[in-house]
């Protein structure tokens, strides 16, 4: 039920990908290894894969909102992608797609973002 | 047939899951929609966390209680905790109000709990503690009524 | 660091998968292996069904109270009832005694019990309740330990 | 959360696959759908899939004798088949097989019952 966290880094995008449950608990673990990630690498630009989260709360709100001004505020950009019906009310309802841009799936994000869209490892 | 459960457990944030788990195990006899479903997780995690977080200030030997109840497809939430209180709660309700920018707070929760629920009551008193309830009618039901 | 939860619920069979979710939602933050995880879901759907068939006889507006306590890898579950009680303790433990032999009923709860925890506590009054306090540890913390 | 049963008629022999967790809650309705059965369609002989049942307490062992007695009493045979790890504790610790069958799958099941192990439909 707990949530789990990959990065994968593609040229200068990171891929955050997460699985379960996102909430408070899991909130400040998450914004710890996201921002180290984010400090390494030469990265740039943010991909955030929901495919396999299946609940998020406000408490996850805060950690996106976070990240995304972050990355915002160095002229990047952050894209999320595969939201699952679950998750995706609770992002309309918040209005969060106003602010970030959400496309179908991460071939289509990492084009958006100029990266070729080879296999990724 | 009137149904109730209440939980009580320690403010501590791994807690949250149990009571997000508990409710929805107790709501299912109902058999909600997924959406239905996935609203009452979601509004008992943002009353549960605020009564960790803000009641309590992350003290971790306190207690919250949670009451749940069904009745005839109506569902009835109580959170409850003997923390420090709201001051001023039409301040606190304002959707991106949060007293804790600091810790990545949105300030969505009241928010999303008045759009999840049918309704919502707030109840505070500075120093002696804050109850959320909130109720909502499911739509198969809902339906069975007219 | 000890963590609590305390489950009260009204004595009807559909409750019987809730307090076996929760009590799971509960444990799991110890990280318990599959076995004990479905032993320690067993031994409350046993003691849970106990409560409403023989200490309320079906009765469908009493309740059950569940408390479960961790503390170092240590699991404590307690179960009560206030119902009718058990005049022999010492029979009602015997393997495949049943007083509800026409219900189907296989005698084997308590057996389960003692078998799938480390340690079954029963205390009881006819007129008054029944008590069953288990306890457990947990394999993981036990070789921390050595 | 809860039980799914489905019930095939294979020649003489009734198959009864069990879908989710068996509790005292499930125990009553199970017994009365599958008494129905076995008083139906001629059939004699009981195979019991639980491949699927995640949980099982003493109530579902109390319905499995139940039922064992029942099949036993007109001469007939009851085998179960395809128990996970989860569920396979329980009738370990309660000594089940020393009254009951346990092969590896349906087909085994069938075959030890004299079907001829063709498709299932
Ligand atoms: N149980 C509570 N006890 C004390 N204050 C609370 C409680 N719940 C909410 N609050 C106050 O109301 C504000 C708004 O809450 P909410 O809309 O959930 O946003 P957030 O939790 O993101 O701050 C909180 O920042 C806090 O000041
Ligand atoms: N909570 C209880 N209240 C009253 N009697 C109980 C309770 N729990 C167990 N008993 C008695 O103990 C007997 C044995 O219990 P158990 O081993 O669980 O078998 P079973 O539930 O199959 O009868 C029951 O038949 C009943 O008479």
């Amino acid at each position: 039920m707990s949530l789990q966290v990959k990065f994968a880094v593609r040229e200068n995008v990171l891929v955050v990908r997460l699985e379960g449950e996102l909430d408070h608990h899991e909130a400040t673990n998450l914004r710890e290894s996201w921002q180290k990630e984010l400090n390494n690498n030469g990265v740039e630009h943010v991909i955030v894969n929901l495919q396999k989260l299946s609940f998020m709360d406000s408490s996850g709100l805060g950690v996106m909102l976070g990240r995304y001004k972050e990355v915002q505020a160095k002229g990047n950009e952050m894209v999320l992608c595969s939201i699952s019906p679950e998750v995706r009310r609770l992002f309309d309802m918040s209005g969060m797609f106003k602010i970030m841009k959400l496309v179908d799936d991460e071939a289509s994000a990492l084009e958006m973002l100029g990266v070729a869209s080879c296999e990724m490892k | 047939m009137r149904n109730e459960m209440t939980l009580e457990f320690t403010s501590i944030s791994e807690n949250e899951s149990l009571a997000r788990v508990s409710v929805a195990a107790f709501v299912s006899q109902l058999n909600p929609t997924m959406e239905e479903l996935t609203d009452i997780k979601t509004v008992v995690s943002e009353a549960v966390t605020n009564a960790i977080i803000h009641g309590y200030e992350e003290q971790k030997d306190e207690k919250v209680l949670l009451t749940c109840a069904i009745d005839d497809g109506e569902i009835e939430i109580i959170i409850q905790d003997r923390g420090q209180g709201i001051e001023n709660i039409d301040i606190a309700k304002e959707p991106l109000y949060t007293s804790k920018p600091e810790w990545e707070r949105s300030g969505m929760g009241f928010t999303i709990m008045e759009n999840f629920m049918d309704r919502v009551d707030i109840t505070s008193e500075p120093g002696v503690g804050t109850t959320i309830r909130m109720t909502k009618q499911l739509t198969s039901t809902r339906a069975l009524c007219n």
